[in-house]
């Protein structure tokens, strides 16, 4: 098993673990949370990616990372905030079940 | 090399970002000349691309000069340049409205404008690029700017809906991302024409393209991935419902067929494409069944999106089949484009509703018409469009659809089609019925507080004119889209 | 021996996730997943990705940590048990997702492994052309060059969180930290402290700026460590929230995207396309537009962490 | 130049209408003088055109407009004689029943909105009455369920809704059938236009897939035959009384139930032409409906005590005629249902302008209540009755003249039963419609009629319209033999245009 | 004498007119014009024939021998029952108006019917007469009148339904055939029985063959006595003229249809007779009288269908035969609605024509019936129409019994005038007429074998109305009511209604199929 190989696992299994957060948990702090991990799992594919072939780097996933992690902190911040407000609106920290 | 002549595809994107800035750097009060005036310059970008790709046929322009893999390319073909006049169509009703609409509410005029000039940027490069991740950021740009809008009425239901419809399109985008990652895995472009011609059809790449569509789908509003969409898209302040519904959740749908027909042609094997379709289909159907138990206008309107998004889906199934393929994708194609103009005119129509009223329940609505005439002539004559009746855009697209599907001997599409129109005929016949009818004794209920100004009275009218316009004739629309259709749909 | 590293990385950022989302606590799984920020720009730093360990680190683990504690100190209730919290997620739905979870493992691991890398690749092409783009770092040459228009729009995207930020904002005793009144119960040491850290921090940030251009480094970290510089003074009170957001803020949160769009734009007379630099004032305008960036990359951040649409140094 | 704007004469025509509605719309309910003047405007200048057309066909010129809608389908306007019988029917009926309109909706609110959508309903008919083929058709058919809509609902009461929802629900469900229908036979054929005796493209896909091509008749007469009210989609009809009179006597005898009948016509002898839908086996039991239908309709209608039901019910009676006509088959009964779709339309609207007047001025609805209301009204109850024995068939009005085509026509084709059917009718529109009339005549009055507010029995505006088309029925069945009558014409018609049958 | 053509439209435009003009405002000159719209019919004895090929289905109007024939009477009664309307009293008679005009439509639909020479307007001008004497019927506004009229109206209208069938296929053999092709044309035709019954069937109605008379019955006593006249003097005969001018006589031979229909029409008589005497208004003893007469005529008609040959000369005994009854029952119906005390004088002469006395018009017409009925079904017809006569003598010494004394009052000249007239032209006219058609007839007539022939049964009826005097107060005269069993039935029918409506609500309550709703 290569480098890469081990971390492209890697990062199938946070992808998991992340979808897994989304599903499970409600509160809507950990579901940002599980989103961040998705997305942690997304950058750790590309990067592992970038390295599979020895003696290379290839900077194109490299430069999808760091945007990507630019786009993530952005939307994490701009979620918190929603979030922050939603709950001194309602008093809830998580989405009431039923929708539509 | 890139050629100078097509500027007018960048200018499509930098154009009202720039514009956007310019509003958020001078505030709330020069906003709306600023978006006019910056509207106006995109419309017109927007119509030289237009022009172009009618005259010459798709345009390309490589940003920076490079060209792909190594750079990102616009690319504006029929398609794309449909989308994009669809797109200033609505974007230029949007803008005038929002003037009227938002006037008096410094801060939500404030922010307002910015965002919905980002918006209509990020739609234009989604409907422009030619790179899967560049095609990336730019749906975070509209999710992003997307998201504040519903949440502008800062009320428990707004926010709830805000939140649900952010965290969906985040794990959406990420789900997108994924597949755009392993497709950059395997392929080593992110171009979309070149991923098509490397990807082939395997494993690995159908994974990829699963993850790719489930994003997408989320954002789409596609059954079963579409609870979010009615709760936001009625949140928001109306000019925002109207940009939601028309573009943003349009967006998805066209990448959808963009990527299934560009990227992903091997992939669509006959029980793929009847999958889809029938995910499209179901949306169809569930969307309109909701929209018929809604007591609300404005989620009437946005439970008939999740219906009407559901169509154009129905050309995957078809798009395999010669006999059907060319007349589905000009329906599916079409259809895009006439929601979108409807359902713009619809959403500022019942805004006008809410504008005067300050609520839009149906029961509160009897005896409203006359009050508003201009406004439920403009909502009953884009619903005309919505139910796909002559002489309208809506007709002639849901026309060739089932066109397409009897011509390829796959009724059940045919049914489905047909069965959507009864029940928008239902749904919005539901409205037009309760604002035609007699008042209650003693006078409507909650007689409007507002004058209405005439450019929000106007708007949602000319929108639906707009749709009879192209219902007259659909013939040079299909022309321009055929300008780099692919063979099998030319 | 370096794989055994990988692996033991590898296997301790499984486990942190699995503790982000199963621990009970729900400081700990924001303790645990800055922690786990941590780790992965280790990792990354393993899979000679530098760059974007240095911005993990500060970003992905800095300041998402921030803004998460933050948040989290927001959404406690004021009285406890206030909240009945979300109802557990019942034993089949929790089977279903885990399920659900397994396959996508199994889906993306599977497809991931047996994809084969191509011989020719955008990034082999970028390699190839890096000198073209009037950069060394070949980082900085995709970000700036070749796919200019990527960084273009991420950095409208922070520009629009905060601008939906601001639509959702609470009012200013609730946003952000919270208003924080140094002086009194402040610790002794920090107000030297700072005194030194931020000069430094400038000086960090206006190398990594310089050195984007060759090596580590670039916009985005200088962005982030003067973001971060920027958290410091806002929790320590020597930067206040401020209503509005004050002309020169306006200019400087646009500024960086206005002048990458106008020297992009310009590009299509001046150069050959719009983005193209002209082969000779490549290397100062990315220079220019890296500067504008790295302070529209900071600004927001800051703001977004302050909940504010706007900061004041305080009045002393 | 001049030559082509002449060509173009359809096209203005309709315009005409939609600009009518358009100003109305525009004008808004305030405007009182103006709004009389552009709907007499428009009503009047689209009768001169239409008169104009038919003096040119006469001359042989053909009228064309045709414009590409889709790749390969076109939106074509032709006048030929069938389409200008129709055409002539509703434009000048569309004047009388405005200028009645006008009077009949004096102080009653929503008038523009309510002028706006008669001028549409008209434009569509116009369109249905033009079509080129079969998509031009379809397009228009669906515009007048819109148009017609809100003047079903508009009077606003829940009655009145609940009325439009049975209409939308038979219209629209029609609507889909025809559409379904129509891209079917698109899909299988590709675009011709009409053709007397039917499309050959048809005919060569009826002999490779019989039972395709019989389904998608089906569903082109299913569609079509909601709105002719065929048993059993007549529902609507009966319901959607609950509109104003001139609405009534506009769905009734001009546009809607007449637009389903021209379909019917259209597609069994234009599409696929009658033999080849009596190959089909589809016009035995499209005769076969329409003689239930006809009795159906008598037979409900003798129940009813409300006048304008009753005439609703033999409205869903007598417009089966015209469909029983064009599916016996042959010159003669083709010629005598085509007539009749003249005929029926004048007696209607007569008919139901008559019982608008009695509703509007001496305020009353049902039937018992007219004792003696013709020495109150004479000159109304004059029409009346001029109309009503013109729909038992009682000569030398114009529903004896559609009978006796009829008549000889199902006789010429072998089938006698329809003879038996016409006899039937005639005893049940005899049943329903004497006592009424001897209510009006014979019996005296109950109670004391409001008083005349002028020399007049009523409004002019509400008493000339009925005179005028009573008179119109006099004349039809009286000068029938004469070259410009409306059997005259659908002689022509049928003589030039289907002398196969 | 030659007169233009489209003047033979007058006849049946000058009663319309008169009745526009009486509906509007001048009212004299209405009933001048309505008085003297009959007479113009004797311009059409001199016309052409009136082709108009634009109107109806292209008119055609020509009178022949039997309209000629039946101008006759045609002209005298109408002049007179007009002008013993307009005369009449009662012109404070709101309804007055409404009675004229009905008088004019009639008229105007029987001329039509006489001249009508297309099988169009043959069709048209006998519907118009059926509806336009609806409101003859009804004119009184009473129960009685309105019951009469609804069964009038049910039966003419049910007939109607026959004749529409059978105009529809002729037409759909020959189109809009002139009417002197009729005869040949349905001669031709395919389904010539099924057609022959149906004109049958279709016009007996009017023609009053039992049973379908039960209207004549009903009506006559009801409707204002011109109305009566018209309806009992002429509206009657069109059904003849219908016959005459559709059924192939003389064309083909039909001999069950035309036994079975000479049979009814001797039936009918009889009957008629019989029943009539047991009536008590004059009135009803007159209608059963038309029925009796009607009878004999359509045996006749039977006859004629019998046997070809015989048709010419059944043609011309019957068209005496209709201006003789035409005649004198015109003048005894005009003659009931005066009032005076010795009206019984009036009305001798017509009820003695009728009865055939000899010399009378009716001993004419008798003989007539008579030479063709032997003709063609041998002396087997001679006692029967023996029997017929003496119980139509019988008949009318009821109606004289009855009708004797008025009740008393002063009636106005013109309305005496005006029975005077018709019995003065009853004595003089039919003779004219069976000159004309019949000259051996009218020679038989008057040898004194054929008088005494006519005695016979005349005087025995007169011993039987004797007998019946002597016996009167001692033997109770069955009670018949009017219009025979069209009274029973109606009870039934409605006993029947009434039952079915109990049985469906048993129905409807019973616990099996009270399903919620």
């Amino acid at each position: 098993m290569t480098q890469a190989g081990l971390y492209t696992l890697a990062a199938s299994a946070l992808a998991g673990i992340g979808v897994y957060g989304l599903l499970a948990r409600r509160h809507l702090l950990r579901r940002i949370l599980a989103v961040n991990l998705l997305g942690n799992a997304v950058f750790l594919l590309l990067v592992a990616f970038a390295r599979r072939q020895p003696g290379y780097v290839d900077p194109v996933p490299h430069a999808m990372v760091l945007t990507g992690i630019v786009v993530a902190v952005s939307a994490t911040a701009f979620a918190l905030a929603l979030a922050r407000r939603y709950y001194a609106e309602t008093g809830l920290d998580h989405l009431p079940e039923d929708e539509g | 090399m890139a050629e100078l002549g097509a500027l007018s595809l960048p200018l499509a994107f930098f154009l009202p970002l720039l514009t956007a800035l310019a509003a958020f750097l001078l505030g709330a009060r020069q906003a709306p000349w600023l978006a006019g005036i910056g509207a106006l310059a995109t419309v017109a970008a927007v119509a030289d691309a237009v022009r172009r790709v009618a005259a010459h046929g798709p345009q390309a322009y490589h940003l920076g000069g490079w060209a792909p893999p190594l750079g990102v390319e616009l690319y504006a073909d029929g398609l794309a340049a449909l989308m994009l006049a669809m797109t200033a169509a609505v974007a230029l009703a949007v803008t005038a409205y929002a003037g009227a609409y938002l006037h008096g509410q410094g801060q939500a005029a404030e922010r307002f404008w910015p965002l919905w000039l980002v918006q209509w940027a990020a739609l234009n490069g989604t409907f422009l690029s030619a790179d899967l991740f560049n095609l990336y950021v730019m749906l975070e740009l509209v999710t992003l700017t997307a998201v504040p809008l519903v949440a502008m009425a800062g009320d428990r239901a707004s926010l709830g809906a805000a939140m649900r419809y952010l965290l969906l399109a985040l794990i959406a985008s990420l789900a997108y991302l994924l597949g755009v990652a392993l497709l950059y895995g395997g392929t080593g472009t992110l171009h979309l024409r070149e991923v098509g011609e490397l990807a082939g059809a395997g494993g690995p790449t159908a994974v990829a393209a699963a993850l790719v569509t489930a994003g997408l789908l989320l954002k789409a509003a596609i059954f079963p991935l579409h609870a979010w969409l009615a709760p936001a898209h009625s949140s928001a302040p109306a000019p925002a419902s109207a940009a939601l519904s028309a573009l943003v959740a349009q967006a998805g749908v066209y990448l959808v067929l963009r990527l299934w027909l560009w990227a992903f042609p091997a992939l669509l094997s006959p029980v793929v494409g009847w999958g889809l379709g029938g995910l499209g289909a179901a949306s169809v159907l569930y969307g309109s069944l909701q929209a018929l138990r809604q007591s609300r206008l404005k989620p009437v309107i946005a439970y008939s999106t999740v219906a009407q998004l559901g169509y154009p889906l129905l050309l995957l199934p078809l798009a395999a089949v010669p006999a059907a393929a060319s007349q589905a994708w000009q329906g599916a194609a079409y259809f895009i484009v006439a929601h979108g103009l409807a359902k713009a005119g619809a959403f500022l129509a019942a805004g006008n509703v809410y504008y005067s009223l300050g609520h839009d329940r149906l029961a509160g609505l009897r005896g409203l018409a006359p009050e508003l005439s201009a406004s439920v002539l403009a909502l009953g004559l884009a619903w005309v469009s919505l139910m796909g009746l002559p002489p309208t855009a809506g007709f002639l697209a849901k026309w060739q659809l089932l066109s397409g599907a009897l011509a390829g001997g796959q009724w059940p599409w045919a049914v489905v089609v047909v069965l959507g129109g009864l029940l928008a005929a239902g749904y919005g016949f539901r409205v037009l019925a309760t604002a035609h009818a007699a008042a209650p004794p003693g006078g409507p209920v909650g007689r409007p507080a507002r004058r209405l100004p005439w450019r929000m009275a106007a708007t949602p009218l000319l929108l639906a004119l707009a749709v009879y316009l192209l219902g007259v004739s659909a013939v040079p629309a299909l022309r321009l889209l055929g300008q780099g259709a692919p063979e099998a749909l030319g | 021996m370096g794989l055994a590293f990988d692996l033991l990385l590898a296997g301790g950022l499984l486990g942190l996730a699995l503790q982000v989302v199963a621990s009970r606590g729900l400081f700990r799984s924001v303790v645990l997943f800055i922690a786990l920020g941590l780790l992965m720009a280790l990792a990354w730093a393993r899979l000679a990705a530098p760059d974007l360990a240095l911005a993990e680190a500060a970003i992905g683990a800095g300041l998402t940590g921030a803004l998460l504690l933050s948040a989290y100190r927001a959404l406690q209730p004021a009285e406890e048990a206030a909240d009945p919290g979300p109802a557990a997620l019942p034993r089949w739905g929790a089977l279903a997702a885990a399920v659900l979870s397994g396959a996508l493992v199994a889906a993306l691991g599977w497809a991931a492994l047996g994809l084969e890398a191509p011989a020719a690749s955008a990034g082999r092409e970028a390699l190839a052309r890096l000198g073209e783009s009037g950069v060394k770092s070949p980082l900085t040459g995709v970000l700036l060059g070749f796919r200019a228009i990527d960084t273009l729009a991420e950095v409208v995207v922070l520009l629009v969180a905060f601008l939906g930020a601001r639509v959702v904002a609470e009012p200013l005793q609730r946003a952000g930290p919270g208003p924080s009144a140094p002086g009194s119960g402040e610790p002794v040491l920090t107000a030297p402290l700072l005194r030194l850290v931020v000069p430094m921090g400038v000086i960090v940030a206006g190398y990594l700026l310089w050195s984007g251009g060759h090596q580590p480094g670039g916009a985005f970290q200088a962005g982030a460590v003067l973001a971060a510089l920027g958290v410091l003074l806002r929790l320590t009170g020597r930067l206040q929230p401020a209503a509005a957001t004050s002309p020169a803020e306006r200019l400087a949160l646009v500024g960086g995207i206005v002048l990458f769009s106008a020297i992009g734009l310009a590009g299509a007379g001046t150069a050959s396309a719009v983005l193209a630099y002209p082969e000779a004032w490549a290397y100062p305008l990315i220079l220019a537009i890296e500067t504008g960036l790295a302070v529209a990359i900071a600004l927001p951040l800051t703001l977004l962490f302050s909940g504010s649409a706007g900061l004041r140094w305080r009045e002393r | 130049m001049m030559a082509a704007a002449y060509g173009l004469l359809p096209l203005a025509a309709l315009l005409i209408a939609v600009a009518t509605a358009a100003i109305v719309f525009a004008l808004g309910d305030a405007r009182r003088r103006q709004r009389t003047f552009w709907n007499l405007f428009g009503a009047g200048a689209k009768l001169v055109l239409v008169l104009v057309m038919a003096y040119g066909v006469l001359q042989g010129d053909t009228f064309e407009v045709a414009w590409p809608v889709l790749p390969g389908i076109t939106l074509r306007l032709a006048a030929d004689r069938l389409a200008l019988l129709f055409a002539v029917l509703s434009a000048g009926l569309w004047l009388v029943t405005t200028v009645y309109a006008i009077a009949y909706l004096e102080g009653s609110g929503q008038r523009a909105r309510f002028f706006g959508f008669f001028s549409l309903c008209v434009a569509a008919t116009f369109g249905i009455a033009l079509a080129g083929n079969p998509f031009t058709f379809l397009c228009f058919y669906e515009l007048l369920t819109l148009a017609t809509y809100p003047l079903v609902v508009h009077r606003g009461h829940p009655a009145a809704l609940a009325a439009g929802r049975t209409y939308l629900i038979h219209t629209l469900g029609g609507g889909a059938a025809l559409l379904a229908g129509t891209a079917a036979l698109y899909a299988a054929v590709g675009e011709h236009p009409y053709t007397p005796g039917g499309m050959p493209a048809v005919a060569e896909w009826a002999a490779q897939a019989p039972a395709a091509a019989t389904a998608v008749l089906g569903l082109l007469l299913g569609g079509v035959a909601v709105k002719a009210a065929l048993f059993p989609l007549q529902g609507w009809l009966p319901a959607a009384m609950v509109a104003p009179a001139p609405v009534s006597a506009l769905l009734h005898a001009v546009a809607v139930v007449k637009a389903g009948a021209f379909g019917v016509v259209r597609i069994v002898e234009d599409v696929y032409g009658h033999a080849l839908a009596a190959e089909l086996h589809v016009t035995p039991v499209l005769s076969a409906l329409a003689a239930v239908t006809v009795v159906y309709g008598s037979v409900r209608a003798l129940a009813q005590v409300d006048l304008k039901r009753r005439l609703a019910f033999s409205t869903v009676s007598q417009v089966s005629f015209i469909t029983l006509g064009v599916a016996v088959g042959g010159q003669l009964a083709l010629v005598g249902g085509l007539a009749h779709l003249i005929h029926q339309g004048l007696m209607k609207v007569t008919l139901f302008f008559c019982a608008g007047n009695y509703a509007e001025t001496l305020g009353e609805h049902r039937i018992d209540a007219l004792d003696g209301a013709g020495r109150r009204m004479p000159a109304t109850s004059a029409a009346f009755t001029v109309a009503a024995l013109g729909m038992m068939g009682a000569p030398p009005l114009a529903g004896f003249i559609s009978k006796w085509y009829l008549g000889i026509g199902a006789l010429g084709q072998g089938q006698g039963w329809v003879v038996g059917v016409l006899v039937a009718s005639t005893l049940l529109n005899a049943a329903y419609f004497l006592p009424i009339l001897r209510r009006l005549w014979l019996l005296s009055a109950t109670r004391d009629w409001p008083a005349r507010a002028g020399r007049a029995e009523t409004h002019r505006g509400l008493l000339y319209p009925p005179l005028l088309t009573a008179a119109a029925v006099l004349l039809a069945g009286l000068l029938a033999a004469a070259p410009l009558s409306p059997l005259g014409w659908a002689v022509r018609i049928v003589e030039q245009g289907y002398p196969g049958l | 004498m030659s007169v233009p053509a489209p003047l033979l439209l007058l006849p049946v435009l000058a009663p319309l007119a008169a009745a526009a003009l009486l509906a509007g405002r001048a009212r004299p000159l209405g009933a001048a014009l309505l008085v003297a719209a009959p007479l113009t019919g004797v311009l059409a004895l001199g016309a052409e024939a009136l082709g108009l090929p634009w109107l109806l289905l292209g008119t055609r109007l020509e009178l022949d021998a039997l309209g000629r024939a039946l101008l006759a009477p045609t002209v005298p009664v109408a002049t007179a029952a007009l002008l013993a309307a307009v005369a009449g009293g009662g012109r404070a008679d709101p309804r007055r108006a409404g009675l004229l005009a009905a008088l004019a439509a009639v008229m105007a639909a029987f001329m039509g019917v006489l001249l009508a020479a297309d099988l169009a307007s043959l069709y048209l001008a006998y519907s118009a007469m059926t509806l336009a004497a609806y409101p003859l019927v009804v004119h009184a506004r009473t129960p009685e009148a309105f019951r009469a009229g609804r069964v009038y109206l049910t039966m003419a209208l049910l007939a109607e339904a026959a004749v529409l069938a059978a105009v529809l296929l002729i037409a759909a053999e020959a189109g809009n055939v002139a009417l002197a092709e009729a005869p040949a044309a349905v001669a031709g035709h395919e389904q010539r029985r099924l057609l022959v019954g149906l004109i049958l069937l279709g016009f007996a109605v009017k023609a009053g063959v039992v049973p379908l008379h039960a209207w004549l019955a009903l009506a006559h006593p009801v409707a204002p006595v011109p109305g009566s006249a018209l309806l009992s003097a002429l509206l009657v005969k069109a059904a003849l003229v219908a016959w005459w001018r559709l059924l192939p006589l003389g064309e083909a031979a039909l001999p069950t249809l035309g036994a079975a229909l000479a049979a009814a029409g001797l039936l009918s008589s009889l009957y008629a007779s019989l029943v009539g005497v047991t009536q008590r208004r004059p009135k009803t003893v007159l209608a059963y009288s038309t029925v009796s007469q009607m009878g004999l005529m359509a045996a006749l008609t039977g006859l004629a269908l019998l046997r070809p040959a015989a048709a010419p000369a059944a043609g011309a005994a019957l068209a005496v035969f209709a201006v003789h009854h035409g005649l004198a029952k015109g003048a005894l119906f005009l003659g009931c609605g005066l009032h005076g005390r010795r009206r019984g004088w009036y009305l001798l002469l017509p009820a003695l024509a009728l009865a055939g006395a000899p010399v009378t018009s009716g001993a004419l017409a008798k003989v007539g019936l008579k030479q063709v009925g032997a003709d063609v079904a041998g002396a087997a017809l001679g006692p029967l129409l023996l029997a017929v006569s003496a119980l139509t003598t019988l008949l009318l010494a009821r109606f004289l019994a009855l009708a004797w004394r008025g009740e008393g009052g002063r009636d106005p000249l013109p309305q005496r005038l005006a029975v005077l007239a018709l019995v003065a032209l009853g004595l003089v006219l039919p003779w004219g007429v069976g000159w004309r058609l019949m000259p051996s007839g009218v020679a038989y007539a008057l040898q004194p074998s054929a008088l005494l022939d006519a005695l016979l049964p005349v005087l025995a009826g007169a011993a039987a109305a004797a007998g019946a005097l002597a016996l009167q107060g001692r033997v109770a005269m069955p009670r018949v009511p009017e219009g025979d069993w069209i009274k029973p039935a109606l009870l039934a029918g409605m006993r029947l209604r009434r039952a079915a409506r109990r049985a469906g609500r048993r129905l409807r309550r019973s616990p099996a199929l009270s399903a919620p709703r």
